[in-house]
């Protein structure tokens, strides 16, 4: 792998940028491999890179139907936070916020995480018992946050209503300085750049059609491009998991619903930090280009357009234009939407399946950025050794059977 | 024991009520005259609200309706069915359940009525607290509604007569319209403030003024009754 | 400076109204109906902003939506400030002030413009990917830096004073782009009676008509334009929108249109007799059908330089002369692959400036403007194009050279043409964009070399954006479509007398996106695709080269189309380059995914009038406004205002809570309880209906009697609680919490709808018809005995848990005696229009007995003392009955399976260790523990420790004289007796004992009395 | 902005009248009781969430309050019928979306 720094930039620059490797190979496909990751997000690419890495398990194809990265890692709001209410979603997504912290080093990629902290607003005394409930539970599971009263809130984000004329006079906050964002085109570019300097096969535009199995086990999946053999299958496909478990034979307790995101043109720098509400529904960051990165509401209704209903948006914007009057003149630039796939509790599902060799990982809904490189990796330890990581263990499809949910619902929250 | 519990439920003595607008209706204040408005707003206060509810495939029942209160059940969605002079309406809701809208006070009579006349499985249920009526009338009117509503209220889609029931604002409410720039809505009491504001302040363009109404009065069962005959 | 490009005759601004503005401080004056750009071209100003990324100076290329260069800042006040405005869009007004967004210390003298030129080569697409990773101690300072150079304008700091709103349309046809095209489709439409809504973007109705060179009619084209508007204008079901941007085009055809209704008056809506005008107004169109008469998008040539100021779309400088009547510079160079850009050097030579030259990548243009061209003895190079811009700050120089389009290379020897403007034009490209929000997928057609719209049910382009172009077409396509939609929604019509417009004779266009230069493009002067984000056409060879060959990679790794122009300009001409160093198709490559907004759309404008007291409503009860005159503080819940607690002169809430603690206790308080969620049930099998719903039995409640019920989901968990009483045998009145009502109505109805439609029953909202006081305490009785004769109070025959009905205060009143505190209770139900006689004439009575108004602090103090839990607070959506110790409440042996009971056995319900609802009781009596604080077994504090639980509700109780909370805990009820530890932020470590969860009156002799 | 026929009122209307409620005609076990933990666990929370021809439940919210069924594409989100509760859909994947 060609190794990136700020001197081989100016080195590359003498040579007018034209000995730049390519980041990823555009492979033939095999016939068979150890593993296959069907889906190229975030996630699938982080798994296969974590199998190569910590496993030497290299002989590993990710199919993907698109484009690297192109499903919701590229429509997400990009919020990394840890501060889970249970402790099973606190020790995963803590685990992935650990990993977050040396991302860029160790992938020799810059995934831009920017921990400027995440503030979660309360405007009722029920908002401030959940926020003091969680922030208690994180400080005792070792991550950190804090509870901030109005005047703190002030001081990191002056700009905010916090006057009592609102609607929902911001009563206090929970906050994890450790949270933030990244760019999150560089996670999936940087995973997948460092899966294949492993040996990872990339395949693009390669769509999974069917998965073959003899009598209950796995032995391969069907493409558009030829079938393709291996004895364990990871499906990592999010919003399409219920397609692929449809190929499978079995059913999951999940639901694909639209969630947008939106965008407005490039601002100078006014907002430091990441603000979320649950109750007026609206969380809003700045990206490092300056445009306010902008989401909310789930759509009700079933949806693979990779669009919602313009009302959402609409209330989106008038949550953001509730607790920040000033950006009331600031114009939305563009709007998208992405496919979630929404668990009953709001917690993914890691998991075996009702089929040998074949395991599953979605249902992260609308949180799973954050994740990205926890869920690779413990999806990865539970692919290589064929069965469930620890911190994967609560998460499997069974708990809908037993009933012993993880409800995450309200740390969940606003979709983020 | 009766297997329903009626109950007139209005006072005995004399008693100041108060509409669900009686707090707003003091708080807002408004500059525009009624001269060059496009909007003029009045609240028709202490109306009897019924909502009944029963199975329109039965023809006694349609039919014990219709003796009761004079108007044919109707049987969808569309025109409102009212004795203007009676001042009763009977609107559709839904497959099974209408709206009963009469004179103030006579609301328990009306039930009586209708319990005496029908049987089997059907309900009514008083909701006159719960509820109160605005009149919205003048030739912005419609525009308003546009800023309201997102039913269509063109008079291809809301003729004369008709009656709806839909989004209004981030509430709801039933949308009638009474003539070509007279329209009516029932709304509930604990949105009345919310939406009356909303009104006014979405009309403000258009000229907006608040007729005269009482929002506050005095009542009493006999006195009521009287009015009601009166008005028979 | 004063208008020095400014044409003494022509074009369609009011001579007759100068106007004053200031642009980055300067005064300039412009006329109505300029632009701002075009008053910026009329006073001859070059440069109006920097680049994002290398800081290049920049001027204006074009005259409309797809203008990326001129994006200034607005405001003559603080908070008028509006950000990011596009000069091309934005109507000049007397008292504009606008400045450039970047630029340090100005846009003319930019010292990052250095930066830019040197350290521009170290910015290759993807550069941030690349460095600032060590030491990773340091990347929190380089991202401040990098922050620092973001952003166009600039947020305003004060509140905007201005107001928005929407507006819900119906239409049966909606025409969006009033050019030729849309013009005719909708006098059309118009005449067939039909609804019709016709809207454009520009201050002006009549799109490429307004600068048309051919005559409609023998007439100019505005002439014709102006018959149709004052025709449209007669028909009554025709709504004629200038200023009107479709912005969003959504399923169903539903299409968001936004409207500026001040924006060209002043940067703050001014009022009309008094009356606030709304700045901005959002259309909801719900069309049945959709005319998309969008029109094209010229593209610009890519060739090196091309971003330096004075470079124009070549449309852009037709429309400037012909419409503005300014001419953007004294000597054209025109580089093109079409005859239509002509137009350009026409009009330029018809202005009397000089035409060095037209160069036309074609080997032998032919068609009637080449013809006039040559006519006018205007030179033509052929087969050559513009391969590079001179100058810096303002063009001073084109070189041209003959080129070989198929072999992408120069062909010739390079000749400079000495020019101040280049105008270019490589092609039209169809404004696809808001089909493409459908979802719809563009489609490639090469007799146009543009993609247009795909298939969108509902929806026909027309004109232009259909690949029909000259204005006979599209108005005969406009017509067409105009008479073919209003038939589809029920209208006739004939078609309309079309005027008569000269066909003008064109020769077939070049396929030409990129000019070849005689260097590589890596190697070349940059050529700029994206000129926002500074996306160059080497970029998008590197991002291809480094294996981004989805054409969606390469807008993500350029950032192509990112801008606030979307990529109107440049994204087909990146779109093609892309596809020649992948060796592949323009159609095999692709478009990325157009969306919404068409063009940015201020936030105000889509929030509309739903913002402050209007983002949400707010319920009040009807004895709201005494609460208000008696100093309660509220609460809200669920929408509800609630009073919180009433302080008295100057308590604390802590004193006025423990006051009104004590009067409940030893006297009698009053709460206003109207908010709780009512539902009427009638019908011969509500009972039977309690019982699947309910978790307990009803089928043995006498009239007149009430009974507590819990309400789970299928999952077994609780949902929601409280008192139903049964009036009638065949009548209940049910009751849920404030915030459950109509969660809890909904659910009812789910399951009489969807699975027991046999059951006759009906249901019904009455939550607002009543308004409930609840009398509480020992004197609770013999206060509501002075106000009522005909309700036997007694004791034993008004017992607790029954329900009376009479007269309260000469109010007939449903009175209920139940208890949420556990005290002597009655609640008096009255229709709520009388509630508030009834409440002052309590007060009047119960003075004696030290009535008390309570809010809801008081009430939930008091019903933790006893046990009582909240849904909401207590439980959190994975509590079972059974976790609440609430067995009394299952009714294990009913015959149906009610809802949530199958849940009660399953392997996780069934675990003893689930937590469980349970008292604590501080050791420290004083303390109060904090809501919301976790609970663990040992006092010693490591991180991370296992927690078994957290406190639900905690008070300081005056009736007990200590704290005490509820909690719920692992096995609670197996730990009575144990001391648990509640570790704190602050370090500290409390101490509690694990009690039963009723503190007070365990055996209910209180409210027995 | 979904514009849907609701089949009690028998007219179209927007869709914030509306409330989507999910996959339609998931009918409760008759005999809980008898009912496999796994039989239950899927009545509850497993879903067909078809990438197609989806039916589901909507509830008229601000009108007529009734529930009904609608047959919907859940990628092109066009609606191929409605029609009321206890009624069985005419558009099914194995006929194809006829219309
Ligand atoms: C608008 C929005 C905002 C969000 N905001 C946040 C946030 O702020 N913070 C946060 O933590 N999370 C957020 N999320 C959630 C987050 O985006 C996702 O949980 C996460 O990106 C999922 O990553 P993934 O790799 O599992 O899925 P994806 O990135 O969707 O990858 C799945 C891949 O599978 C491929 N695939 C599907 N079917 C097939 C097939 N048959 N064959 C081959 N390949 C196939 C797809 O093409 C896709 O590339 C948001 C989501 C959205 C939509
Ligand atoms: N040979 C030729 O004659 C030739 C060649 C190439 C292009 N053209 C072009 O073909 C077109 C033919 O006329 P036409 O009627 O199709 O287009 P037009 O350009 O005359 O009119 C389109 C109108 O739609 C408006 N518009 C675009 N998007 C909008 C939106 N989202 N909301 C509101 N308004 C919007 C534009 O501002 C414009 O006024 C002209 O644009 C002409 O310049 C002609
Ligand atoms: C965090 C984030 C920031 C974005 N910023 C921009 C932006 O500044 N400009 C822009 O045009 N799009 C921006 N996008 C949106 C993308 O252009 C695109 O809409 C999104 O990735 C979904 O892909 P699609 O629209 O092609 O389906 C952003 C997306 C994300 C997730
Ligand atoms: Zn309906």
């Amino acid at each position: 792998m060609q190794h990136y720094s700020g001197f081989g930039l100016v080195k590359h620059a003498l040579t007018y940028h034209e000995n730049w490797q390519r980041a990823w190979r555009n492979p033939t496909p095999k016939k068979k491999y150890d593993i296959v990751i069907v889906g190229g997000g975030g996630h699938g690419l982080a798994t296969a890179y974590y199998l190569a890495k910590e496993h030497g398990i290299t002989n590993v194809a990710v199919v993907e139907k698109g484009w690297l990265g192109g499903g919701n890692t590229a429509r997400n709001t990009t919020i990394v936070r840890s501060n889970y209410l249970w402790d099973e979603a606190a020790w995963l997504y803590e685990h992935a916020m650990k990993l977050w912290e040396g991302l860029s080093q160790d992938l020799n990629y810059n995934v831009m995480y920017s921990q400027r902290g995440v503030m979660n607003l309360g405007h009722t005394l029920q908002d401030m018992r959940d926020i003091h409930r969680r922030v208690n539970a994180n400080r005792l599971n070792g991550i950190d946050g804090e509870v901030l009263d109005v005047k703190q809130i002030q001081e990191i984000v002056p700009i905010m209503d916090l006057s009592k004329n609102t609607r929902y006079p911001v009563m206090g906050a929970s906050w994890q300085p450790r949270g933030g964002v990244a760019r999150h085109d560089a996670v999936a570019w940087g995973f997948a750049r460092g899966a294949d300097a492993l040996g990872v096969d990339m395949l693009q535009q390669t769509e999974v059609t069917g998965i073959r199995k003899n009598g209950n086990k796995v032995v391969g999946v069907e493409t558009n491009r030829g079938f393709i053999a291996a004895d364990t299958v990871g499906v990592v496909t999010a919003g399409n998991s219920g397609v692929l478990a449809k190929m499978a034979g079995f059913q999951l307790p999940i639901e694909s619903h639209p969630l947008q995101a939106l965008v407005s043109e490039p601002m100078k720098p006014i907002l430091d930090t990441v603000v979320m509400s649950n109750k007026v529904h609206g969380y809003v960051s700045q990206s490092d280009k300056g445009d306010l990165v902008i989401g909310a509401g789930i759509d009700g209704y079933n949806g693979y357009g990779q669009r919602g209903s313009y009302a959402t948006i609409e209330h989106t914007l008038q949550a953001i234009v509730e607790m920040f009057p000033i950006f009331s003149r600031v114009r939305m630039n563009r709007q998208w939407g992405g496919i979630v796939d929404t668990c009953p509790d709001a917690c993914p599902i890691i998991s075996a399946t009702p089929v040998g060799g074949l395991f599953f990982n979605c249902g992260w809904g609308t949180g799973g950025f954050k994740a990205t490189p926890g869920s690779g990796n413990v999806f990865a330890a539970t692919l290589a050794a064929g069965k469930a990581h620890p911190l994967a263990a609560p998460f499997s499809i069974d708990r809908f059977i037993s009933g012993k949910l993880i409800d995450e619902h309200g740390a969940a929250g606003v979709a983020h | 024991m009766s297997e329903i519990a009626q109950m007139d439920l209005n006072p005995r003595g004399a008693v100041k009520s108060e509409s669900p607008l009686a707090m707003t209706r003091v708080n807002v204040v408004l500059a525009a005259s009624a001269r060059d408005a496009g909007v003029v707003v009045r609240e028709k206060p202490f109306l009897g609200h019924l909502v009944l509810r029963g199975r329109a495939e039965d023809e006694a029942f349609r039919a014990g309706v219709e003796r009761v209160l004079g108007l044919a059940l109707p049987l969808a969605l569309g025109p409102v069915a009212r004795d203007e002079a009676r001042g009763v309406s009977l609107q559709w809701m839904s497959p099974d359940e209408w709206l009963i809208v009469v004179p103030a006070g006579l609301e328990f009579d009306a039930e009586a009525a209708l319990r005496r006349e029908l049987t089997g499985h059907y309900a009514v249920m008083n909701t006159s607290g719960g509820q109160t009526v605005l009149e919205l009338t003048g030739p912005k009117v419609r525009e308003l509604l546009m800023k309201c509503t997102p039913y269509d209220v063109h008079p291809r889609a809301f003729p004369v007569g008709k009656g709806v029931s839909s989004v209004f604002a981030k509430s709801s409410a039933v949308i009638r319209r009474v003539d070509e720039e007279r329209w009516e809505l029932v709304i509930r009491r604990s949105f009345a403030d919310y939406l009356y504001r909303w009104i006014l302040d979405a009309a403000e363009e258009f000229g907006v003024f608040v007729a005269a109404g009482d929002a506050s009065h005095s009542t009493s069962r006999a006195a009521v009754r009287e009015l009601a005959a009166e008005a028979r | 400076m004063s208008q020095q490009n400014r044409l003494g005759t022509g074009g369609r601004i009011d001579r007759s109204r100068p106007l004053r503005f200031s642009f980055n401080g300067q005064t300039l004056e412009g006329f109505a109906g300029d632009t701002l750009a075009s008053a910026l071209l009329a006073n001859g100003v070059d440069v109006v902003g920097r680049s994002f990324k290398y800081s290049r100076p920049r001027g204006i290329v074009a005259a409309g939506a797809e203008e990326p260069n001129a994006i200034v800042q607005l405001g003559a006040t603080e908070a008028g400030q509006v950000p990011n405005v596009r000069a091309t869009q934005q109507a000049l007004y007397g008292g504009l002030v606008a400045a450039s967004t970047n630029g340090w210390p100005n846009v003319d003298r930019d010292l990052l413009g250095v930066i830019g030129s040197v350290g521009g080569r170290m910015m290759p697409p993807g550069f941030y990917y690349k460095t600032f990773m060590a030491p990773a101690s340091l990347w929190p300072k380089y991202e401040k830096y990098i922050r620092k150079a973001a952003g166009l304008g600039r947020t305003p700091k004060e509140k905007d004073p201005d107001i928005y709103d929407h507006i819900n349309r119906h239409c049966d046809v909606l025409v969006i782009g009033a050019g030729p095209a849309g013009l005719a489709a909708a006098l059309a439409a118009g005449r067939s009676g039909a609804r019709v809504i016709v809207c454009d973007e520009q201050d002006e109705m009549g799109g490429s008509l307004l600068d048309a060179r051919e005559l409609v009619d023998g007439r100019p084209a505005s002439a014709w334009v102006a018959s149709v508007l004052a025709e449209l204008a007669t028909l009554p079901e025709v709504l004629v929108l200038p200023r009107t941007t479709a912005n969003g085009y959504h399923d169903h055809n539903f299409v968001t249109l936004h409207e500026r209704r001040t924006e060209h008056l002043a940067d703050l809506a001014p009022s009309i007799n008094g009356r606030r005008q709304v700045r901005a107004r959002m259309h909801r169109v719900r069309a049945g059908e959709v005319i998309l008469a969008t029109g094209t998008h010229e593209r610009p040539l890519v060739f090196a330089n091309n971003d330096v100021p004075g470079s124009m779309v070549a449309g852009a400088v037709s429309t400037y002369i012909r419409r503005y009547a300014v001419v953007p510079g004294r000597r054209l160079v025109l580089s093109t692959a079409n005859d239509h850009a002509y137009r350009a050097a026409l009009d330029w030579a018809d202005a009397g400036r000089e035409v060095v030259a037209i160069v036309d990548a074609r080997e032998h243009p032919e068609g009637d403007l080449v013809n006039e061209a040559r006519a006018r003895n205007i030179r033509i190079i052929p087969g050559s194009a513009v391969i590079e811009a001179n100058g810096k700050k303002r063009v001073t120089g084109a070189q041209v050279a003959r080129i070989d389009i198929g072999g992408f290379k120069v062909a010739g020897r390079v000749e400079t043409l000495s020019c101040d403007t280049i105008a270019s034009s490589g092609g039209y490209s169809p404004v696809v964009h808001l089909a493409a929000h459908t979802g719809a997928r563009p489609e490639w057609r090469d007799d146009i070399l543009g993609f247009v719209p795909g298939k969108v049910p509902g929806m026909t382009p027309v004109g232009g954006v259909h690949g029909k172009s000259a204005i006979a077409e599209a108005l005969a396509d406009g017509a067409a479509a105009g008479v073919a939609a209003a038939q589809r929604t029920g209208f006739k019509v004939e078609a309309p007398a079309l005027p008569k417009v000269a066909k003008v004779r064109e020769g077939k266009a070049a396929a030409l996106y990129q000019v070849p230069h005689v260097k590589p493009a890596m190697r070349a002067p940059k050529q700029f695709v994206d000129p926002q984000n500074d996306v160059t056409a080497a970029g998008i060879e590197l991002a291809t080269r480094e294996g981004f060959e989805s054409i969606e990679h390469v807008k993500r790794y350029t950032g192509m189309g990112f801008g606030t122009d979307q990529g109107k300009l440049g994204n087909i001409n990146g779109m093609a380059i892309a596809a020649r160093c992948l060796k592949q198709t323009i159609p095999q490559t692709g478009t990325t995914v157009f969306r919404p907004n068409y063009t940015p759309i201020t936030f105000g404008a889509i929030a509309g009038r739903h913002c402050r007291e209007f983002f949400d409503p707010r319920r009040f009860t009807a004895l709201h406004a005494w609460h208000v005159e008696h100093g309660a503080k509220f609460e809200e819940v669920g929408q509800w205002m609630r009073p919180w607690y009433f302080p008295r002169g100057n308590e604390t809430m802590h004193e006025a809570v423990q006051r009104e603690c004590r009067a409940v206790r030893e006297g009698v308080g009053i709460l206003d309880a109207s908010t709780l969620g009512k539902i009427e049930i009638q019908g011969k099998d509500a009972r039977e209906f309690l019982n699947r719903i309910y978790t307990n039995a009803w089928t043995k409640l006498d009239v007149g009697k009430c009974r507590y019920g819990l309400m789970c989901k299928d999952d077994g968990m609780v949902m929601d609680d409280g008192v139903t009483a049964c009036i009638g045998d065949n009548h209940f009145h049910m009751t849920t919490t404030t915030g459950g009502a109509a969660a809890v109505l909904d659910w009812m109805e789910l399951w009489h709808q969807t699975e027991w439609p046999e059951l006759e029953v009906y249901f019904n909202s009455v939550t607002d018809h009543w308004a409930a006081m609840a009398i509480n305490g020992p004197n609770a009785r013999k206060l509501l005995a002075e106000l009522t004769d005909d309700i036997d109070l007694a004791r034993d025959n008004f017992k607790f848990m029954d329900m009376r009905e009479g007269t309260v205060a000469g109010v007939p009143a449903r009175v209920y005696r139940i208890s949420f505190t556990g005290e002597l209770s009655y609640e008096i139900n009255v229709q709520a229009n009388h509630a508030l006689h009834v409440w002052k004439a309590l007060f009047e009575k119960g003075e004696k007995y030290g009535l008390t108004p309570y809010g809801t602090e008081t009430m939930h103090v008091l019903r933790a003392e006893k046990g009582f839990i909240i849904v909401g607070q207590e439980t959190d959506g994975s509590m079972t009955p059974e976790d609440l110790g609430m067995q009394w409440c299952v009714g294990y042996k009913k015959p149906f399976s009610w809802i949530g009971r199958r849940a009660l056995t399953r392997p996780d319900t069934k675990r003893e260790d689930r937590k469980q609802l349970v008292g604590l009781k501080p050791l420290d009596p004083q303390l109060v523990l904090d809501e919301g604080a976790q609970i663990v077994l040992e006092k010693e504090i490591r991180i991370p420790m296992p927690m078994v639980g957290h406190v639900t509700s905690s008070y300081y109780s005056p009736n007990l004289g200590h704290s005490f909370a509820l909690a719920v805990v692992k096995g609670g009820s197996q730990r009575i007796g144990q001391t648990v530890y509640l570790p704190m932020a602050d370090g500290r470590v409390h101490a509690a004992e694990v009690v039963s969860p009723v503190f007070l009156d365990a055996e209910g002799a209180r409210q027995n009395v | 902005m979904l514009h849907i026929y609701c089949p009690h009122c028998a007219e179209t209307r927007e869709e914030e009248e509306f409330r989507p409620k999910g996959e339609a005609h998931i009918a409760r076990p008759v005999e809980p009781e008898a009912t496999s933990d796994e039989d239950w666990g899927n009545y509850l929370f497993f879903r067909k969430n078809p990438r197609g021809l989806h039916h589901e439940l909507w509830y008229h919210a601000a009108g007529c309050r009734k529930f009904f069924n609608v047959t919907r594409d859940t990628v092109s989100y066009q609606i191929h019928e409605t029609y009321k509760v206890g009624q069985k859909p005419s558009v099914t994947a194995d006929k194809g979306a006829a219309k």
